[in-house]
Formats: structure tokens, sequence, C-alpha cells
């Protein structure tokens, strides 16, 4: 899943400071199981702003809706009747989100209430993990499993570097070492000669270097 | 045995073994009478400040339990009363039992709850009887005598100085201490000083060779340290805290660890000794000195603030003249005496034992016990179940979805004790004039029978359908005006309870407008909540009344028999190819009965009884379901279907990797010297020197626990071997002796026949060594400091009991609690929400259903596995009695729209009851205890937690501040 | 200000609530300022509960629960403490202030100890004076 | 000889080499580094010139080799993947060798977090493997990376890698030297040396592979100024493990300083006797000055002269 943060309620706040009414736009796919922007999330950040406008003696209005995903035009479509009178959209969607509600609202100020952080998963409850670099071009099989794209500091193709102590990255010990996990990882499956292989540099026009990105299923896309 | 039995049981003794045997029997379909000799419910356990190891406090187990006594109707309880005479058989006795006149003050009012005071008896809610004073008779089908016990009287000890010294107290007078303290100091009886250095002595009538009280008392290791570590904590200023003891007891589940905490992390000191006097000292200071001689026999004087004494435990005159009125027998220390591998039953057919009557024990086994009991009573009533229970019936419940809210709002004065202080005409007045309030009026007493009728009458009158009754404490009347209004047709979840009582006419006595206003604000709050709140469903459950017991060892036999016995369906399923575990390696038990014939036995009536089917040769490999309706798979793809699971997969010994274990053939594990005996081995039989060394694996850093058993069962082999030998010389290095119970008797005969004990020091291990032939063992004599050397011809190791071999694998399919250790953590002290009896639950998990036995559990010996077995038997037959459970009505429910299957609610149950189920969350109702967690981490705000909504509390505050909008 | 008797709401898990009548029976007398409504659990409060207690004025709120380790249901009162210094939190960062706000943990059986956070709270609230958004009061001034 | 670096020079000599290490400043005089050049000229066989280490901003290696250079010390330039792609680097190949530079050094780098921009952006286009690849395909196939061929004059180095026997995991530390050797590396220094027993370790598997016929390994040694500095290297530098026994001596040293040097010099008697070590890389941060006295206390002293 896409793994959000929500922005200080300060730095939205600032943002929204000339808007009397605003729209808060939940979404209640990724960034809701990260618990960054389903609707607790999007009522708690409501009622937040209220409080704190109030108090300034400049009351905000606020509406909040919530969307099953933001990153699909038919669902953000289901807010068109929500967004005539507010001053603002605030979307609690991943970046996706807030372009989508931008595209869509074209005239309206659309701002992000989250930091979109990266690609990852739950370790436990309230703990999320980057996993995924998003660069196109999967090598996962020559590596054990385990991305050194994103999970070596250094997105090395043949660490570890010399910065590797205990299994763990230089720039952190609470970071484990990508690379010494590739190792044991291929070492426990009986494939450590893999590892000898020099691997080739990466294709990074694959990934966003390439330029933005777009997919086409031509088999089921029609013009 | 009586052919015509009768479906009721007497429970004689209203302490935490009376309480938990007679729910467990009330809930599985008998009648119950229960006796109390005293005016009170409660026992010794009420008066304990705090529960070791888990440190929860008495009063919040308990309580709830009593709370809940007066909730059910198939319940006569009476106190002030005595067993006069007993006649009839097994399944049929008339008791006749006399009453002495109620002495208690008999308030109109039914609902005092007070830490130290427990309800009264005599109300009509329970269907008491107390009316009936004088004599009168009960015939009843078993009868389960848990009288509890009392305190060792220390001033019997002349030299200790109670009764004489003001500061020295018994440790039952310190836990009163420690309960009043204001938990920033405790305070001394002689001057009401804080303290700063206490002692306390251990084996205060206990372990007493001149007295004759030569059995250990259990508990008072455990308690005197709990005490130190509660003084040290409940005060505010550094307190010095040491303990005197001969041998340190901790042989309980987490007591080991217990021990530790108190002694590196706390700072309680313990000082091994023997003590020669406590004398005051000179300065008129009140302060005592302590004579003592250490363990090389050196004299030490210390002065303390305050000395406690850890007194033991004995059996009530009373309890004595119980059962020599009914004909029980009584062992040397006038406790009763159980018949072999029953552990429960005494020696007369029908009558049962528990707790503290039955030997000394902690508030757990006391537990286990008086549920052993009640499954042992049951087994014998099993034809005559639900003959005595009547079910209430009701009138058809209204359907008032979809009208407007009536709300009546009732009032109670409570005598003068709450319109004394607030003004209950004007809250009266306030409350008509809120939204959707059709209908108030006071009562003089709102719990009266008189107003139950008023109340009734006034929902018909009105067509109320939401009630509110502005009183006490909900703790214990709630459920009995629920019971009013469903008699009146009204759903049970339509009522609020407001206690303007003990939340403002008791705590605002001299601001009577303040605390009137206080009183309109609840009322307000609560009728804007009656406003929201729905008629709830108990949903009903189908339960399958089988029981699958994973193990066939002893506990396991023993639990699927009793529960076949019942009536119930019993499924074994046992890895190995035959059933008996661990026991097969047994000869004896420490009261030296033949184990393999009792095993054999059971073996026998497993196989022949047709409620049992056994499986061997099998593990788990699946579990779906809930309880009432799990479905097992097995690994040889047998599925079976069941209602309540029973996990009996026992431990194993230690292998031990110290004292050349392994390296030569003469160490031997003890139940590898156990088999040699059995065998009769010559090599054994001839040997001259025997040692037998202790604490092999256990109180190691690396498994912090005691193995419990192996102290009593060196000291049995010691006097076996003797037996076999008389010439042998036999030595046991230990570290503490822990021959817990009445096993000090074998400890004190096996000294008194020559047997060497030889204490060591868990830093100056003995060493075994060897030339390849002969074995050396050489330990340092404690009282000397010089070492020992012993031509061993064997060596003996205690090896620690470890947990399941399975145990971590068959976690992974039910994932319930394990200790760090292994061992599977049951559930004391857990409760859930709305009174079910839930508090105390040693055999129990949070995963309802499903109940541990035996070792699996932790170390125990044979007796103490028949028991939890049993206990585990009688826990389960509560649920398979009933052809359907009913969940709470306050169960959380999932919106599944708004469900994003995020896992957030799985992950935070603590009942395992949300599960992912086609791409949304479902719970399931009967695992649910409404706790409402869920709801609240909910993130997309897809579970609601009924009548508990978030929408409920923001309307309640917005009620409550509307007037300063 | 001198005569302002603040609002207190006390959102107790079940066991807590038994504390508050506990204090009744033993005849503690405390301020009258607290309101308590009853959660099953501490763990039961959500955050925006809290929130919407702010915005309606209330001079006060705090939320009990069991001792920690406690809890009936395992680790809801620590559920509870973490919301509640959530709570606080986004409160002292929007310029609110977090005084208003506290968790408290009492065992069922301490009735001393709910009549010391009664006390303890109200002689708070009364130091911090009216909610900003207490309207009666704001008018008195 | 592959190439005109006076460093292949003196490894082919069979001479034991020294080399030293110069960092260029945080500003744009070159003055310093000139008097290192001086100081250091006939005490080593050649100087590395750091590139930007720790993720500090400098003068670039390549421009400090210039200077070096001019001065008749034979450069080492160091030459890090972080900051530049895979075009920006080969450029700088091109440029260097143009100014007369002929002896590399192919790194990773350290990450930007310890440096003074932690916030850039890390480039690592390519790793330290690749850049050694690329230097020799460069030379030897007179190719760029791409395969596109080069069609004047080649940038010809001598090419060398760094390894570290601490690093973990220690099992494949020899295996991925292996890997450096395999893409083209010529001669290799090592992460300073303080434990003796594990660097003894990793070289007797160097040797039983035959590594060491196939690359010069050149020991890396630090001279220690005191036990502070020893601890925290040990504590804070990533891959590295700095004994006990060394903090304990210099504890105890009336003169820390003195007993720093003092350790140096045995530290490299040390691992001249070591089997497969060819050489020694001192790198005596902020203390250059010694470089000349520990060179001789190790009787290194005269270099040899080639014309």
């Amino acid at each position: 899943m896409i793994v959000a943060e929500q922005k200080p309620i300060k730095t939205i706040a600032d943002l929204i400071e000339d808007s009397n009414k605003v729209l808060l736009v939940g979404c209640s796919a990724c960034v809701a199981v990260c618990l960054a922007g389903g609707e607790k999330e999007t009522e708690v950040l409501a009622s937040a702003l209220r409080i704190k406008r109030k108090q300034e003696g400049k009351p905000l209005e606020t509406v909040t809706k919530m969307v099953t995903r933001q990153c699909d035009p038919e669902y953000i479509a289901t807010l068109d009747d929500s967004v005539e009178d507010v001053d603002t959209i605030i979307s609690l969607g991943c970046g996706v989100g807030v372009q989508y509600l931008a595209e869509r609202f074209y005239n309206k100020w659309v701002i992000p209430a989250l930091d979109t952080k990266f690609a990852g998963g739950s370790i436990e409850h309230g703990q999320w993990e980057e996993r995924c670099g998003l660069c196109g071009d999967c090598i996962l099989h020559r590596t054990g499993g385990i991305c050194p794209i994103i999970r070596c500091s250094k997105s090395l193709l043949n660490g570890p570097c010399g910065g590797s102590q205990d299994g763990k990255c230089e720039i952190n010990k609470d970071v484990p070492c990508a690379w010494h996990l590739i190792y044991e990882r291929m070492k426990s499956l009986g494939k450590l000669d893999k590892l000898l292989e020099i691997q080739p540099p990466k294709d990074w026009s694959r990934s966003r270097d390439g330029g933005p990105r777009k997919v086409t299923r031509e088999d089921v896309f029609i013009d | 045995m009586s052919a015509n039995k009768v479906g009721a049981v007497l429970v004689v003794g209203g302490g935490i073994a009376g309480i938990q045997a007679t729910l467990d029997l009330v809930e599985s379909g008998y009648y119950v009478y229960l006796v109390e000799q005293s005016s009170t419910i409660g026992g010794n356990m009420s008066k304990l400040d705090k529960a070791f190891p888990t440190d929860n406090s008495s009063m919040s187990i308990l309580a709830p339990k009593l709370v809940e006594f007066g909730s059910i109707s198939s319940i006569q309880y009476f106190t002030n009363t005595q067993i006069s005479e007993v006649a009839g058989e097994a399944g049929d006795f008339k008791v006749k039992l006399s009453q002495t006149p109620n002495t208690a003050d008999t308030k109109v009012c039914t609902n005092y709850v007070t830490p130290v005071e427990l309800p009264n008896a005599g109300q009509d809610i329970s269907g008491d009887d107390n009316g009936k004073s004088g004599d009168f008779e009960v015939n009843v089908g078993a009868v389960i005598l848990c009288p509890g016990g009392e305190t060792f009287e220390a001033d019997q000890i002349e030299y200790l100085g109670y009764n004489k010294y003001p500061n020295v107290v018994t440790s039952i007078e310190f836990e009163r201490i420690l309960r009043t303290s204001d938990k920033q100091s405790v305070i001394r009886p002689s001057d009401n000083k804080k303290v700063n250095k206490i002692a306390w002595i251990q084996c205060v009538g206990s372990r007493n060779i001149r007295d004759e009280k030569h059995y250990c008392s259990c508990v008072c290791c455990m308690y005197a340290i709990k005490e130190a570590v509660c003084a040290k904590q409940y005060s505010d200023d550094e307190v010095d805290t040491s303990i005197f003891y001969m041998d340190m007891r901790t042989y309980g589940k987490d007591f080991e660890k217990y021990y530790e905490e108190a002694r590196d992390d706390h700072g309680v000191n313990f000082i091994r000794s023997r003590i020669y006097a406590i004398e005051e000292t000179k300065d008129g200071s009140n302060n005592l000195l302590i004579r003592y001689g250490d363990d090389k026999g050196e004299i030490h004087h210390e002065e303390f603030d305050m000395v406690v004494l850890s007194v033991g435990f004995k059996p009530s005159d009373s309890a004595v003249q119980l059962g020599n009125n009914l004909g029980i027998k009584l062992n040397d220390f006038n406790f009763a005496e159980t018949t072999p591998f029953t552990s429960v039953n005494t020696s007369k057919p029908g009558i049962y034992v528990a707790g503290i009557f039955g030997g000394p024990k902690d508030i757990p086994e006391t537990v286990i016990e008086a549920s052993a009991a009640a499954g042992a009573s049951e087994e014998l009533l099993s034809d005559v179940r639900g003959t005595m229970i009547q079910e209430k019936t009701y009138p058809p419940e209204k359907d008032v979805s979809g009208e407007e809210p009536r709300i009546g709002v009732f009032v109670c004065n409570c005598g003068n004790n709450i319109g004394g202080v607030v003004n209950v005409p004007k809250v009266v007045e306030s409350a008509k004039a809120l939204p959707y309030v059709v209908y108030s009026q006071e009562f003089l007493y709102t719990c009266s029978q008189d107003s139950q009728e008023i109340i009734k009458q006034k929902i018909e009158e009105h067509s109320l359908n939401r009630i509110i009754i502005a009183s006490c404490s909900p703790r214990k009347l709630k459920y009995y005006f629920q019971e009013t209004i469903r008699e009146a047709g009204l759903n049970r979840y339509l009522f609020e309870m407001v206690n303007i009582r003990d939340q403002c006419s008791f705590v605002h006595m001299n601001e009577p407008e303040k605390a009137t206003e206080k009183a309109k604000d609840l009322v307000k709050l609560s009728v804007n909540k009656a406003g929201n709140i729905e008629s709830l469903n108990e949903a009903p459950v189908n339960i399958n009344p089988k029981a699958l017991v994973i193990g066939g060892g002893v506990s396991g036999m023993t639990n699927a028999l009793n529960l076949a016995k019942q009536g119930y369906q019993a499924h074994i399923v046992e890895k190995s190819d035959r059933l008996g575990g661990n026991a097969r390696r047994i000869s004896t038990d420490f009261n030296n009965q033949d184990v393999q014939s009792y095993l054999n036995q059971l073996v026998d009536e497993v196989n022949s009884n047709t409620n049992i089917q056994v499986t061997t040769q099998a593990s788990v490999s699946k579990v779906d379901g809930y309880v009432g309706n799990f479905v097992t798979t097995l690994s040889n793809n047998e599925k079976i279907e069941h209602g309540v699971i029973t996990i009996a997969i026992g431990g194993h010994e230690y292998k031990p990797n110290e004292y050349l274990y392994n390296e030569h053939n003469a160490v031997l594990t003890q139940l590898e010297l156990e088999e040699e005996i059995t065998a009769n081995n010559t090599r054994v039989k001839n040997a001259k020197n025997i040692v037998l060394i202790q604490c092999v694996g256990s109180r190691e850093p690396d498994r912090r626990y005691c193995s419990r058993i192996c102290c009593n069962k060196s000291v049995k082999m010691a006097l076996q071997l003797q037996e076999m030998n008389p010439d042998a010389n036999i030595y046991i290095l230990y570290r503490d002796m822990r021959t817990y119970g009445f096993n000090e008797e074998n400890y004190r005969k096996a000294r008194k026949q020559g047997v060497i004990f030889i204490r060591y020091e868990v830093d100056n291990k003995p060493q075994v060594q060897t030339d390849g032939k002969d074995l050396k063992v050489t330990a340092v004599d404690h009282i000397l400091g010089e070492n020992i050397t012993i031509d061993a011809d064997i060596v003996g190791l205690a090896a620690a009991i470890l947990p399941p071999e399975d145990g971590i694998k068959l976690n992974q399919i039910f994932n319930l609690s394990l200790s760090d250790e292994g061992f599977y953590r049951e559930c004391p002290f857990r409760g859930s929400w709305g009174f079910s009896h839930k508090e105390m639950r040693p055999v129990d998990f949070a995963s309802e259903g499903i109940f541990v036995a035996g070792l699996a559990q932790g170390p125990k010996s044979i007796d103490e596995s028949i028991a939890q077995a049993k206990a585990t038997a009688s826990r389960e037959a509560t649920i398979l009695n009933k052809n359907s459970a009913k969940s709470s009505g306050i169960i959380a429910v999932v919106q599944r729209e708004k469900c994003a299957a995020c896992y957030t609610c799985a992950r935070l149950c603590p009942f395992n009851a949300p599960r992912i189920i086609n791409y949304a969350a479902e719970i399931e109702p009967i695992l649910c205890q409404g706790c409402g967690i869920c709801a609240a981490e909910c993130p997309n705000k897809a579970i609601i937690l009924q009548n508990y909504s978030d929408v409920i509390f923001t309307n309640m505050v917005d009620e409550l501040y509307r007037e300063v909008h | 200000m001198d005569n302002f008797e603040p609002k207190i709401v006390a959102f107790c898990c079940h066991y807590s609530a038994y504390s508050a009548d506990l204090a009744g029976s033993m005849r503690l007398q405390y301020p009258p300022n607290v309101r308590i409504i009853e959660l099953p659990c501490s763990g039961t409060i959500d955050h925006k509960v809290l929130l919407s207690a702010v915005e309606d004025g209330a001079d006060g709120i705090f939320v009990a629960g069991c001792m920690e380790g406690d809890c009936h249901f395992t680790r809801g009162n620590y559920r509870a403490k973490k919301r509640v210094e959530k709570v606080k939190e986004i409160l002292d960062e929007i310029g609110f202030g977090s005084d208003r706000l506290e968790m408290y943990n009492v065992s069922a059986d301490n009735g001393t100890r709910f009549a010391e956070i009664a006390n303890e709270m109200t002689e708070r609230i009364r130091s911090l004076g009216p909610s900003p958004f207490n309207k009666k009061e704001g008018d008195k001034n | 000889m592959n190439t005109n670096s006076h460093l292949e020079k003196v490894f082919n000599s069979g001479e034991f080499v020294v080399s030293a290490e110069i960092g260029p400043p945080k500003h744009a005089s070159a003055e310093g580094m000139h008097h290192y050049a001086d100081v250091l000229r006939d005490y080593v066989d050649a100087a590395n010139i750091t590139d930007n280490q720790t993720a500090v901003v400098r003068i670039s290696s390549i421009a400090g080799g210039v200077h070096l250079n001019n001065k008749n010390v034979c450069p080492i330039i160091q030459m890090t993947c972080r900051d530049r792609n895979r075009i920006a680097m080969q450029a700088d190949l091109l440029g260097a060798y143009s100014l007369g530079i002929n002896t590399i050094l192919c790194l990773s780098g350290d990450h930007q977090i310890f440096g003074n921009h932690p916030t850039s952006k890390n480039v690592y286009d390519i790793d330290s493997m690749h850049l050694i690849q690329t230097v020799r395909k460069m030379r030897d196939e007179k190719q760029f990376m791409c395969g596109e061929e080069i069609k004047n004059q080649e940038p010809r180095f001598f090419v060398g890698a760094v390894a570290n026997p601490f690093g973990d995991p220690f099992e494949f530390r020899v295996d991925r030297l292996e890997k450096k050797v395999e893409a083209g590396a010529e001669f290799i220094q090592t992460q300073c040396i303080f434990d003796m027993e594990r660097f003894e370790r990793y070289m007797e598997e160097v040797c039983r592979r035959g590594i060491d016929e196939r690359v010069h390994i050149m020991a890396g040694i630090t001279p220690l100024k005191s036990w502070k500095a020893a601890r925290y290297i040990g504590n804070n530098v990533g891959g590295m493990i700095v004994p006990d026994e060394i903090v304990e001596r210099l504890k105890g040293a009336e003169d820390q300083k003195a007993e720093g040097l003092n350790i140096a010099v045995e530290q490299i008697n040390h691992v001249k006797k070591i089997k497969g070590v060819h050489g020694v890389h001192i790198m005596a941060i902020a203390w250059e000055e010694k470089v000349p006295e520990i060179v001789e206390r190790c009787g290194l002293y005269p270099r040899p002269k080639f014309d």
C-alpha cells in the first residue's frame, strides 16, 4: 500500500488561512489502512481545525466526505455536489488523490493534508516499513526477495558496502543492511553463487528517471 | 449410590472456592444451596489487598463475582447457617441446617457495596431464605465442602512477641494495613508513624515439628514477598524490607520470577535464618530487635520498626467439627483427606472438598479445585441435570424500533440517603422538562418489590420504551432493574442507570444545591443517551456438545472421562501410539500410591466409554470456527466438529547438558532413575552412594522458573531407595527444599531416616567428575564451608520440566498466549463487560471455549493435573450443557461497506473476535466482549459498539454543555 | 472568576467508574464538578469524542482507566493513554493548550484515589478559568 | 606495464609500496595541498586525493590530483559513485587523464547523511563495481560504458578499489573482494586495520583463493592521536572495529600521541610480514606531517625512484 503521514496541523491551518468553508476528503483505501486519511483521521483533523479557528475568532465551517479511492475518477465524481460552496478542498489522500481532486475541481484550491511517504506494508499495528522503490524493473528474483534499490541506502546492486556491520546499515543502527539480509537469505536458499555474479547497472529509464510513466494494457484499452 | 438422585448440590462455605463451585454448577444446570456460617460472603480473599503474582486487586476480582450472585435465580443462600446433620448417600443426601437469627442490619436498600462490607444476605433478589431461621432440611445429590481455613494463632509461639508488642503483626493484619493505607506510606500500630524498616518472619505455625504442624502452608513465601514489594511501592520514602526464611518456596507458575524481581529490582532482602527471639528495644521506641542465627550458625541482632509474622493456615475448629459430623476422614493435621488420584473426593462418596480444607494452597489452585469439585459433582449427578432448574418465562418483547423514544425517569430517595442532600423533587421536575421524557416520579426506595410493580405499571400506562433509574451504583442492581423492565415486555438494553447517591449525595453532603445540579446533569446525560439507544439482541449460537481433547495423558484422559460421564462426547487426539503420556514413566505418586495400576484403569475406562473416541498417532493441523462450533482437521485429514477444546499436550523432561549426563551412564534424570527403581535394577539396588542433584535446568537465567515437583519427587525416591537398600547413603543436593504442603512430611521423614541434605549456592554448583569409570561428586557443605566429595554409584538429576514440544507449533493454529518459557498462559483476572463471571479463570484462555490442563500450563504433580483436568471439564460443561449460547448484547458490529479490511480490529482484539471474511471484517458475536477498542481504533469508523457509539458520546457531551452555548 | 465553577466531563471505564461509586460508599467529600460518562473500557474512547468535548466548551475533560497492566481487556487503558496523549499534542499544536485534558489510572477498589483525581482536576481547571468556548462563563466576564 | 602510473611501477618492481592520503581543503586555495605534497614527496610512492570525503564539499579530487602532479607527487584520485551519474563520471575520467592523472581508486562513497549536505540526493547510478568495470573498459576496450568506441586517445588508468575486511557479513567479504578483482581492480586499499587478528584471517582466505596473485593489496593504517579518537572510531564509524587493547594502551600512555605513532609503526611492521600484503596505505587524518616519521621508523625510507 501507499503509506502516508499527516502533515502538522499548523501547516494545514496556514494553507487554509483565508478560507471560511472547507471540504475535507478522506480516502478509504491505502491511507485509511495506514491510519492517515480514513474517516477517523478526517474527522479528527476537521475538529482540530475548527477549534483552532474558533479560538482565533474566525470560525471555520467544515464538510467531511469519504471516497472509496481518490485515485479513480468515478469516485471523485461523487463529490461534485459537495464542492460548490467551499473555498478549499483538503485531501487526505496520497499525492495521487490530491491531483485527481485538483484535476476534477479545476477552479478549486486543493491542498494536501498528508505527506505521501512510500510503498510499503504493515509491520504491526501502528508501524509500516518501506519495501518497494517503484523502479519499474523488478530484480527481486536476483536478490533473494529483498529489494536493494529501496532498502539499501545507496541502492547498491553489488553490496554490501563497507559500512555494513552486525547486519546494520552505516547510516543508522536501526536500519538493517539490505545486503546483509540478501546474503543471509541467499545463503539459506543455497544460492550464494548467484551473488558472485556482478549485477549489471540498472536501467533507470524504466524508473521515474525515464520521465513520467504510464501503463497501457493494449489488450483491454480501446482508443 | 442412590437410584433417586437429586439435581441439587450443597456448597458449604462462601469464600472464593464456594463462589466458584456455585457458579460453575448453576451454569451447568444444577440447583445450589450455598451455606455460610458467618454473616457475609467473601471469605479470606476479601481480606487481602492484592493477589500475587499479578498484583491485581483482590476486590476487583471478587466484587463482580459477588454481584453476579444476586442475579442468578437458581441459588439459595443461607448465611449464619451451619450443617447439623447429614443423612442419605451419594446422589440423595438429606442435610439438616440450622440458622441463627440474622444479626445484620436489615436495611431496606439492597445496594451497599463497600470494600470491606459485602452485600448483606437477606434480599428477595436472590431468592435468599434467611427468613427461615431455625432448623430446616435440604435435599441434595452432592455436597462440596469449602469452609476455608484459619490462620495460625501467632501468640502460641511466645518468643515471637505477638500480642505482647504492638508492632508485631500477623500477615493478615498487615494486609489490612496495606489496604487502608494512603498508598504513600505504611503506618505501624503503636504510634501511627511511618515505618522505614520491616521484617517478615516465615513459617510461623508451619513446618514446626514441636507443634506437630510439620506441613508447609504453601502460600506464605509468596505473600510475604508480595507484601514486602507492596510496602515499598506504597511508600514515598525508601523502605527497607527483609524476609527471614528457611527455604524460599516460590514454586508456583511465575513465582520464581516474582521472587527474583523482588530481590533484584525491588531490593527486598532475603535472609536464610532461624529466629531465636523478637523483643522490643529498651529505648521506648517500640522498635523490635530480632535475634537470629544465619545459615552458618552465627548469631546476629537487627532492629526493625515493625515485624510481620507470616502465619500459616490450618483448618478451622468448625471445619473439623463439620468433617467429623459428616464422617469424612481427616488427616493427621485435621485437613480433609482426599482419596488417591481424585484430588477432590473425600472418603465419603458424594462429598467433595475444595480449597484450604483439603490442604493449604493459593487462590488460583483453590479456584481450580472448586471447579474440579463442581466437575466431580456434575459427573455424579449427570442424569438429573436440569431437573431442579426452572426456566423463567417472560412476556414477548415489544418491538419499539421506529418508535419515538418515550422515556420514563424514576428517581430514588433511598430513605434519606439521596433525598437528604439532593433535592429529589427538583431532579424529577427537571427530568420532566427534558426531550422525550413522558413520565417521571420519585420513589422512597426504587429497589423495593413494590416499586418494581409500579415501574411495570407505568411502562404499560405511558407506553414507555426507555427506562432510566437514578439511584445508586449499577454494579449490583442494574440486572435487577433490567429484569423488571424485561418482565414489562421491554428489551433489557432499553435501560440506563444513574448513580446520584454515590456520585452526588454521599460525596457532596455539604453542598446540597450543587449536588442537586450535578444530579440533574447526570439525569440529563442519561436521558440524552436513552434517546439514542436501541433494543439489542443476544445472538443465539448453537453449541455442539462435544469436546476435542488434545493430548492423551492423565490430564487429557481425566478431562475426557469426566465430560463423558457427564453425558458429553469427547474426542481424544494423541500424537503417540498409545494413551498414558508422561505418567507411563512414573511408579508412585508422592503419597506412595501406585501410578501404573491407576493409569491402566484410567485407560481402560477411557477405552470402554462409548462417549469417548480416541485417535492416536495424529495431531491437529487446522482449527476453524469458534466456541460452540469448532471444526478441527487432524493430520490424518479426519474432520471433527466440536464445541470446546482442551489443550492437554503435557510437557517433557529436560535433557541436561550438565553433570556429565550423556557422558556417563550412571548419571540419570529423575524419570530415568524412577524407571530403574521400578524395574528394581541391580545397579540401583546395590548402589552404596546415590546423589540426587536438584534444580538441574530450572531456576536458571534462561529458564527462570521452578519445576515445582522435583523436590517432592527426589525426597520420595530417596525414601524408595532407602527401602530398597537400607545401607545405601543417599544425598540430596539442593538450593531450597520446596516440599510444599503435606510433602513436608516426607522431607521430615527422610531427614529423620538419615537422608543427607546438602545445600548448594547457585554460583557454586556441585561438580560431577569421572576418570572414565567412577563418578565423584564434590559439593561445598554450607555449614562448614568445606568441600565434600562423594564417590557416587548413581547420580540422579532433577531435570527441569519443559513446556510441550508441540506447544509453539500448535499455537500457530490457536494463537493463544504463551509464557516466556513456552507454557500456555491461562487467563486469570481478566474480565468482560457485563459481569459475566470471567474474573478469575485459571483454566480458561482469553479465547472463549479453549481451555488448558496439565503440564502444558506449567509444571505440576499428577494430583494437581487431575484437579485441573476436572476443573477444565467443569468449566467446559458450563458451555456444553446449553443447546445454545447467547452473546452479550453490547457487541461491536461492522458496517461492511465502510470496512477497508485493514486488519486493525483483528490485530487489536484481545479475544480474537474479528476476522476478515470476504474482504471485510466480521465480528463473531459470541466472542466479542464489548470493550470497543476496535470501534475506537477503526480508521474508517466502520465498527460501532452498540449503544456506545461515538455519536452517543458526542451527543451527550453536546447536551452537557448545551446551556453554555 | 472567583465564583467560577468548572464543569468537568469524565470518561471513565466501567471499572474505574466503580472507584467513584466506592468514594461514595466511603463518604469521601470532593468538589461537585465532575460528570461521569461511563465507557465499557477506557480503550473505547475515540480522539474525536475528546475533541468534540473541547469544541463544545468543556472546561475540563479526563479519561480514567484501570491501573496499567490491569486492564480487563489487556491493553485498552494503554490505548486510551496514547489517544489522550495524541489529543493533547493536537491541542498544543493548535495553540489551545492541553492542560484541560488528562488521563488517569485508578483501580476499581480505590475510592480515595478517585476523590483525589476529582479534587486535582477541579483545582487545575479552576486556576485555568473557563474554557474559551464556554459561553455562559464568557458572558459573565 | 598497462599504464604510466608511478604506483604501478613500484608494485611491478616488487618493492613494498607506501601511499598516504591528502584531504583537499574546503576552500579554493591550493596552498595547503602544496605544503603536504612537499612534506610527503620523498616518503611515499603516491598519495590519495579524497573525493568529497564523508560527503563534505571540498576541492574536487581531480583538481587536487593536478596540484599534486605539479608538485611531483603521484596522485591517486578517488572517485565515488555518490555524486555523479555514469555520464559525469566518464567525462571526468576523460578530463582527469587529459590533465595527466593516471591512477584511480574507485569507491561507492560515504552516504550524504554524514556530510554537510545531508538533504542532497544521492546518485549511485552505478556502484563501485560498475565504475571499476567502466574504467577498465575505457582503457582496455577503448569503449564507453554504453559500448560506443572511443575514437581517439583512451584514458589509461591504473585501477584501484577499496575493501573492508571488517564489515559484515565477514564470510562474504572475501567474495566481494574477489568480485572487485573480477571487475578489474588492480590494487586494493583496505579500510584502517586495528583488529590484526581478523585481518590476518581475512588475508589467509585471500591467499588460499590465490587472490593475492591477481591484485596488489595495501593494508590501511591510521595512527591514532588519543584513546578517545580510538573509541570514537570504533563506536561511530560503520564497519570499523577497534580492539579494546588499543584503547586501553592509549589510555594508559603518558604521551598518547607518541604512543599512537608507536602503534602505527608496529602495525606496519606487522602487516609487512603478512602474505599477500604488498604495501601500506597510511591514513593520517589531519596528521600528515607525521607520515615521514612513520615511514622512516618502519625502514621504508627512501622510496624507490624510476626514470
